[in-house]
């Protein structure tokens, strides 16, 4: 039998006003187990506190119940104060006769006979209450950033200058992603590489980072604080550790027919190449599809002009394992293909592009060397159509375009017409739009920019069909605000294309036990509040892969989910919440349902050996609660059907006290 | 393998070409067509009005010919094809628009036993070719290649639209008429215009907004290289022909077919 | 027209059409890709607009329900699966189906025959613009 | 028509025990009288033969014996009926036993007698019931032959039947059905259709008949809890035997819930139920309330599908527009 | 009752009880915040705080009414606001399913409720409550589904 004591707070007037706590009090004395009750001015208050402090020394109390403010205001208090004296923090149920009595209640006897029911439901249930003690669990410092982009590079930089050691795995040969393809940055204009390639270059250098480059991730095990997790390196048939990056071999190949993935297909490399001149790590790596050495042993010409012997034809994928706290995902997107959008002539005509590829038709780097020239005919294109939406806002086209807003393309389109007039003046730029969407900073001068200074043609209405012909592209789009439908002989077309989530990410999210919209988007533990977090502890989420995102803000979302990742790794151990879920191994029929309904994936099975009353031993498949990933929500507790799943803090027995308590 | 045939109107008069050698060229690829008895025309054009269901009655009675006789139904002609295809889907999902069409196909004297929900499968010649016979089967057949011959494909609106209806090809980047031509030896164009509308619905209406449509066509077909436009459709093909202004010329696929597998005569 | 016939006929159009003008998110793309638009004096976006507005008087005495050449690109490209056409045509209907109020007659054909007309051009004609 | 006759299962059964693919059968045994067939497992080919039966009393489900049997070494061989099939794959989805350790043979059915049917039809003298192709014939002591339609005397479960295809099997003897519409949602329908004074009024005669013998509980496919909860004290529901007229819609309510999204519809609890309360009107209820609610799903009919009630829609209908529509 | 008679009040009138469930993160939230802005509603009302709504178990509604409970609500975080991204879709199937069955059984429908209540809803909560405990006031005393040997 508990003892129990239980402490009735006036909170000044605001509950005495109304209940009449002496009396309270005095209906408490009454209920079983109760060895001590009292009323006090303050039980908040430091006096008040030395009050339960004082009582359950005398009484010898095991649970207290405070019938006070609510439980969200001073539940944390009062467990303290349980601690100091001595019994567990869990011990402690807290009667809220202030916000849901007092505060809504006009006369004393109506707010009295509430507040003595509360009480005696809160009496009943810490009957019930057990010590609960947070499991806790070490934390491996360790961060592992999933993806090199912008907004991988920015969260492993954060983490290693908070002194976390980081692996960033990246699928491609150097890291970067999108942002190294970009030409210039709206709404500033300033050149993309000019301001990425210095933090390639600061990860490559820190010494807190590695970066694994041309690998994935094949497995990952564990929990919060304690990943297991394994990377398959793909061979790049070069050594890196002794690679100068000095790129003889990429002029020497013979196979000069590789199309230039990084240039989108505009222009080819060598089958030995380095992806761009800033690649970090800066390594030669060997496409083993044109390679004809690895094709068909006929070659060698790379081998023999690197001096440094850096060539290993013999090479094989490596598998990294380690061990990390904090995974975060960074895994970007990609431009929807816009070839079932036909209408717009993209799979006939050259001169029908991606905004992607006109970043690298118009870069300096890129396969014009920043001159924009049409990829049919190299000539320089005199009127330049741009299409909005494409692919985005479309709820029609099952399969092939995308219901959400990609967020990007108004701002990014605006700037790529705004260069267009700035470096071609006598170049005429049509931009067809929806809607033009630019909530941001400096987002819509930026906009109204490119319409009043440059003289972009900005026209409220969609293009309906793009037809090649005679060296033209004769697009026919309509002028909603003029009523009319246009008829343009552009020569270059570029399409806005929805963007999506890489391909890789939904085999990722299954892998780390994350969840996912119908998009592929990683879900975010809260919209609002917790917006970089997974709902699966330990998991972050960083740039696009959580939706549609321009720089800055996957820079900042990059930031703050270091922010979350430092301050995990920054624990030793991690104290859980006790509050979670416990299935009774003898009652668990091994169904799955709780695993089902678990948001978490803190469910697993197990085959446990079960001794029968009859001496014999059987294996049965029951439902394991791993503490540390469990939240507490108790969804599992209901979905079980034979009652064997509970939840420690809110247990069937605990909740069904107070339910008779309250209809007695 | 026996389909259930129905050439439709304009095959038994003035497209007679597109009908006989649609039949030929099937016996030489080993599928049988069983003309679809006392069938009737079509309606030349589906109605999208849903309360709209006396037009699309003898689409029903040639859908339920065929469940009945349990063989799937083939049309070469793009506007039945259309009809018949958007009619048997309106079978299966609206079912308001069912139960009237049955409620008055099943009383008696209508000569309908069983109401129809949309079981039959319909195809287009086409489709014929490329999914039960096979291109390759077809290019195995052909005698006489049109080597050489640089051909655009002419789809027109009927045979790709709506797309979730009719199914047969990618709306805007369609391969079909493409890779027939292929099959028989030819040089496919491919054009924008392929699948634009050339105005034959227009030809009495509006003669003037039939030709500006249709000469488009030609027009863009010509500039990109095309010697010759196929194309399945007698609507459009009429139109082409007639209202054009432009010298290219306009066959049905099933002549070029017929050539091919050299039984033109 | 009265206001509660004009709402009548409003949900009779949608209720033949099937179509939700809600769904349109005033795109243009149905007016960019129409190939009759210039023929037109209301254009497709401005059917799917009038009628979600139930100004239908304009559309029910203009021309331009039979410019319409139903040849569904609108239907096709629309990102919002709008389908303007479905639209136009049950207006269409709507006009065409009190008494006498064809737009085209058996009468009016002979004089628009050559003899290569195929049949289908007459009985669509005919389907399109008469009860 | 029946194609499987008890010689047909009897030989596969004998050839499977001596060839040693199989320890055991799961099949129906003789009882005191002819129409008490009852579940049996039999271990070798010469207690088949003796007691054996296969007739139109052979209608229990023996999926929930599979936890059982499967337990122990060897490998059963069981007989699944189209509506035990269904049953089979929701244990089998809810990792309930071992499929390699059954050997699963599927047979056609066209509706299974109950004694209780065949007593109601006879209540006189009855010895014994079979079939005579589309007929039932009852012989009776007192007063002959009784011929009667068998379709249309079937219980309800079969009348109403859901399915005639066995879902799940490594062999099928005789031809598998289809999956058939029998209106089983008509009776729930008709309740619906009461008014909440009346349908308590229907409920309160039904439910207190009641004697809390469990056995609709213990014969259920889909209570199979290694500790069900009216039998365990913590969960605060423990109660064996009724004492008040709430007991018993306590105990009908959770038991319906539990099953809720698992219940296969097998109909063995009304079946079983010696105070012929229709159980299965409760389970139905639930069933129907899911197909309207959250697109068609049968329990079983797909081995490893996620059952409704562990699973969601984000635009499911709020409770209150189910409750609409539940009260016409 | 073993309380101060003198603060009790005689009232001869039918007082219905009723137990509300409500979810921490929101509804319990809009409740202290009906409080905050002294937003009166009956007292028959009396709030069971869970961790989510997800939590709560048929068992504790039959339970409750049971135990002579009139009525029963159950309040938790609008769909797609829940702290636990998706503990009120379940919560939503399984009360469906529950309340659908106690009516089907001649329960009168008004006696159970969800409703989903944000922490910013005070005023939602409130006038919600207010609401239920007319309708079931109404209604008159539980008597379908309780258990007369727990009534004292």
């Amino acid at each position: 039998m508990q003892r129990i004591g239980v402490f009735v707070c006036w909170c000044g007037s605001n509950i005495a006003a109304t209940v009449d706590v002496h009396a309270v009090a005095e209906a408490a004395k009454l209920e079983p187990g109760v060895v001590f009750s009292t009323d006090y001015q303050y039980m908040c208050s430091q006096a008040g506190q030395n009050m339960i402090i004082d009582a359950v020394k005398e009484h010898k109390l095991t649970g207290l119940v405070i019938c006070s403010c609510s439980p969200r205001m001073h539940e944390a208090t009062f467990r303290k104060t349980a601690a100091n004296a001595g019994i567990n923090p869990y011990m402690v149920e807290i009667a809220n006769i202030r916000e849901q009595c007092s505060w809504v209640h006009k006369d004393m006897p109506t707010g009295t006979e509430k507040a003595i029911i509360l009480a005696k439901a809160a009496i009943a249930k810490v009957h019930l209450n057990t010590p609960l003690t947070p499991g806790e669990s070490k934390v491996t410092k360790r961060a592992l950033v999933i993806g090199g982009g912008i907004a991988g590079i920015q969260t492993a930089l954060d983490i290693a200058d908070a002194g976390y050691p980081v692996d960033i795995v990246e699928k491609e040969p150097t890291i970067g992603g999108k942002m190294a393809q970009l030409d210039k940055t709206f709404p500033t204009l300033d050149c993309a590489a000019c301001i990425l390639t210095p933090k390639m270059v600061d990860a490559a250098q820190n010494e807190n980072i590695r970066i694994i480059s041309y690998a994935k991730v094949e497995e990952v095990g564990g929990f919060v604080g304690n990943f297991h997790v394994k990377i398959r390196k793909k061979a790049r048939f070069v050594n890196e550790d002794v690679c100068t990056g000095c790129g003889l071999c990429t002029e020497k190949c013979p196979q000069k027919k590789v199309p230039n993935a990084f240039n989108l297909n505009m222009d080819n490399h060598r089958a030995i190449y380095i992806p761009f001149a800033q690649a970090v790590p800066k390594v030669a790596v060997i496409d083993p599809d044109y390679c004809n050495m690895l094709k068909n042993g006929k070659c060698g010409v790379c081998a023999k002009v690197c001096t440094a012997g850096a060539i290993d034809y013999k090479q094989e994928d490596q598998i990294i394992e380690e061990d990390y706290g904090a995974i975060v995902a960074a895994t970007g997107y990609n431009p929807i293909s816009v070839e079932k959008f036909d209408e717009f002539a993209y799979s006939q005509s050259k001169d029908v592009i991606t905004s992607l590829e006109f970043e690298r038709l118009t870069n300096a780097a890129g396969p014009t060397a920043g001159k924009l020239l049409r990829p049919s005919d190299g000539e320089h294109p005199h009127t330049i159509v741009f299409v909005q939406c494409v692919g985005s806002r479309c709820a029609s086209c099952a399969g092939k375009g995308k219901e959400y807003c990609s967020k990007i393309c108004c701002m990014y389109t605006a700037k790529h017409a705004m260069l267009v007039r700035d470096k071609y003046p006598d170049t005429e730029v049509y931009v067809f739009y929806i809607d033009v969407r630019t909530p941001g900073k400096n987002f819509d001068e930026f906009y109204r920019r490119a319409v009043e200074e440059y003289g972009v043609h900005y026209i409220k209405g969609m293009v309906g069909k793009v037809t090649p012909e005679n060296g033209k592209l004769k697009v026919q789009a309509s002028d909603l605000l003029a009523d009319r439908q246009l008829h343009i002989d552009a020569d270059l077309v570029v399409l806005a294309a929805a963007i999506e989530p890489d391909k890789s990410a939904r085999p990722l999210a299954t892998m780390l036990t994350a969840s996912m919209d119908t998009n592929d988007f990683f879900t975010e533990a809260h919209p609002k509040l917790r917006p970089v977090e997974s709902p699966t502890a330990g998991i972050f989420l960083s740039g696009a892969c959580q939706g549609p995102k321009d720089i800055p803000e996957t820079v900042s979302q990059a930031s703050a989910a270091a922010a979350k990742v430092i301050g995990l790794l920054s624990k030793n151990t991690l104290k859980g919440n006790p509050c979670v879920a416990q299935s009774d191994e003898l009652m668990c029929n091994g169904c799955s349902s709780c695993a089902n309904v678990c948001p978490y994936g803190a469910i697993t099975y197990v085959n446990k050996e079960f001794r029968m009353p009859d001496r014999t031993t059987k294996v049965r498949r029951v439902a394991s609660v791993n503490p540390a990933v469990c939240q507490g929500c108790g969804a599992c507790t209901v979905a079980c059907p034979s009652g064997a799943m509970d939840l420690n803090g809110f247990k069937n027995n605990q909740i069904m006290a107070e339910v008779d308590a309250i209809c007695k | 393998m026996k389909f259930s045939y129905f050439p439709g109107c304009t095959l038994k008069t003035k497209a007679k070409q597109l009908d006989v050698y649609a039949r030929k060229c099937a016996e030489v690829l080993g599928i049988t067509l069983e003309e679809i008895p006392a069938w009737q025309c079509c309606g030349g054009v589906f109605n999208a009005s849903r309360d709209e269901i006396a037009s699309k009655l003898s689409a029903v009675r040639a859908l339920s010919a065929a469940r009945d006789a349990g063989q799937p139904l083939v049309s070469v002609c793009s506007a039945c094809h259309n009809v018949i295809k958007q009619t048997n889907a309106a079978m299966q999902d609206d079912g308001e628009f069912a139960s009237h069409v049955n409620h008055y196909l099943t009383q008696p004297g209508q000569g309908q036993a069983e109401p129809y929900y949309g079981e039959t499968e319909v195809y287009h010649y086409l489709e014929l070719l490329r999914d039960v016979v096979g291109f390759d089967k077809v290019k195995a057949a052909v005698k006489h290649p049109l080597t050489g011959k640089k051909i655009g494909a002419y789809y027109g609106c009927l045979l790709l639209r709506p797309s979730g209806v009719m199914a047969m090809d990618d709306p805007e980047n369609p391969q079909i008429l493409e890779d027939f031509i292929r099959a028989i030896g030819g040089e496919p164009v491919i054009y924008a215009m392929r699948n634009e509308c050339c105005g034959g619905y227009m030809t009495l209406e509006d003669k003037a907004l039939a030709a500006k449509k249709s000469t488009a066509v030609l027009d863009n077909a010509s500039v990109n290289g095309a010697d010759l436009l196929v194309t399945a459709c007698p609507l459009c093909k009429y139109n082409l022909d007639k209202n054009g202004k432009n010298d290219l010329p306009v066959v049905y696929f099933t002549e070029l077919l017929a050539e091919a597998l050299g039984i033109k005569e | 027209m009265e206001k509660n016939k004009t709402a009548a006929l409003r949900e009779q159009i949608l209720r033949a059409s099937g179509v939700n003008p809600k769904k349109c998110m005033r795109c243009g793309k149905c007016s960019g890709t129409c190939p009759a638009y210039d023929e037109m004096e209301y254009h497709p976006h401005q059917f799917v607009y009038m009628v979600e507005t139930g100004n239908i008087e304009p559309l029910l005495h203009s021309e331009s329900v039979y410019k319409c050449l139903s040849c569904f690109a609108c239907v096709e490209r629309c990102p919002r699966g709008v389908e303007p056409a479905k639209l136009i045509e049950a207006l269409c209907a709507a006009v065409t189906r009190p008494q006498g109020a064809n737009h085209m007659t058996p009468d009016d054909i002979p004089a628009l025959l050559d003899e290569d007309l195929p049949q289908q051009a007459i009985v669509s004609a005919l389907r399109k613009y008469m009860k | 028509m029946q194609t499987v006759t008890r010689e047909t299962l009897l030989d596969k059964a004998s050839a499977l025990l001596a060839s040693g693919e199989v320890s055991r059968v799961l099949g129906w045994k003789k009882g005191e009288f002819a129409y008490d067939v009852t579940p049996a497992v039999f271990e070798s080919a010469e207690e088949m033969e003796k007691d054996f039966v296969y007739d139109i009393f052979s209608g229990a489900n023996f999926s929930k014996y599979l936890i059982k049997e499967t337990a122990k070494e060897g490998k059963v061989l069981v007989f699944l009926k189209p509506c035990d099939s269904y049953s089979f794959n929701q244990l089998l989805t809810e990792h309930r036993f071992d499929r390699e350790k059954v050997y699963a043979i599927g047979i056609p059915c066209d509706g299974m007698m109950d004694a209780s049917t065949v007593k109601a039809l006879a209540p006189e003298g009855l010895v014994s019931a079979e079939r005579d192709g589309d007929n039932l014939v009852i012989h009776t002591l007192y007063d002959g032959d009784k011929i009667l339609p068998y379709a249309d005397n079937l219980p309800d479960r079969c009348r109403h039947c859901k399915s005639k295809k066995v879902v799940a099997y490594d062999e099928m003897l005789g031809e598998n059905g289809d999956v058939v519409d029998s209106h089983r949602f008509d009776e729930v329908a008709e309740l619906e259709a009461m008014s909440e004074d009346a349908r308590f009024a229907f409920w309160q005669n039904e439910l207190s008949r009641c004697i809390r013998c469990n056995a609709c509980r213990d014969v259920c496919p889909a209570c199979t809890c290694e500790k069900c909860v009216f039998d365990n004290p913590k969960s605060g529901v423990e109660n064996k035997a009724i004492s008040d007229s709430y007991e018993e819609k306590m105990f009908h309510i959770i038991r319906a819930f539990h099953v809720a999204g698992r219940c296969t519809d097998c109909g063995e609890c009304s079946r079983v139920c010696p105070q012929n309360i229709p159980l299965h009107l409760l389970n139905r209820k639930f069933i129907y309330d899911i197909d309207r609610n959250y697109g068609d799903y049968m329990a079983g009919a797909e081995e490893g599908s996620r059952a409704p009630l562990v699973n969601y829609k984000t635009e499911d209908p709020e409770a209150a527009d189910v409750l609409e529509r539940g009260d016409k | 009752m073993q309380v101060n008679e003198s603060n009790i009040v005689a009232n001869e009138e039918f007082r219905p009880k009723i137990v509300a469930f409500c979810c921490n993160w929101c509804s319990y939230a809009g409740a202290d915040l009906a409080g905050n802005n002294r937003l009166a509603y009956p007292a028959d009302i009396k709030i069971i705080r869970v961790p989510c709504s997800c939590r709560v178990n048929p068992m504790f509604i039959l339970r409750a009414f049971q135990r002579g409970a009139d009525g029963v609500i159950l309040c938790g975080c609008h769909p797609g606001d829940c702290h636990y991204t998706s503990g009120n879709y379940y919560t939503r199937r399984r009360m469906a399913m529950l309340f659908s069955m106690l009516n089907y059984l001649g329960i009168e429908k008004e006696r159970t409720r969800v409703e989903w209540v944000s922490a910013a809803e005070g005023a939602k909560f409130a006038a919600t409550m207010q609401d239920f405990a007319e309708k079931v006031k109404a209604l008159g005393p539980n008597k379908r589904l309780e258990d007369l040997r727990c009534k004292q």
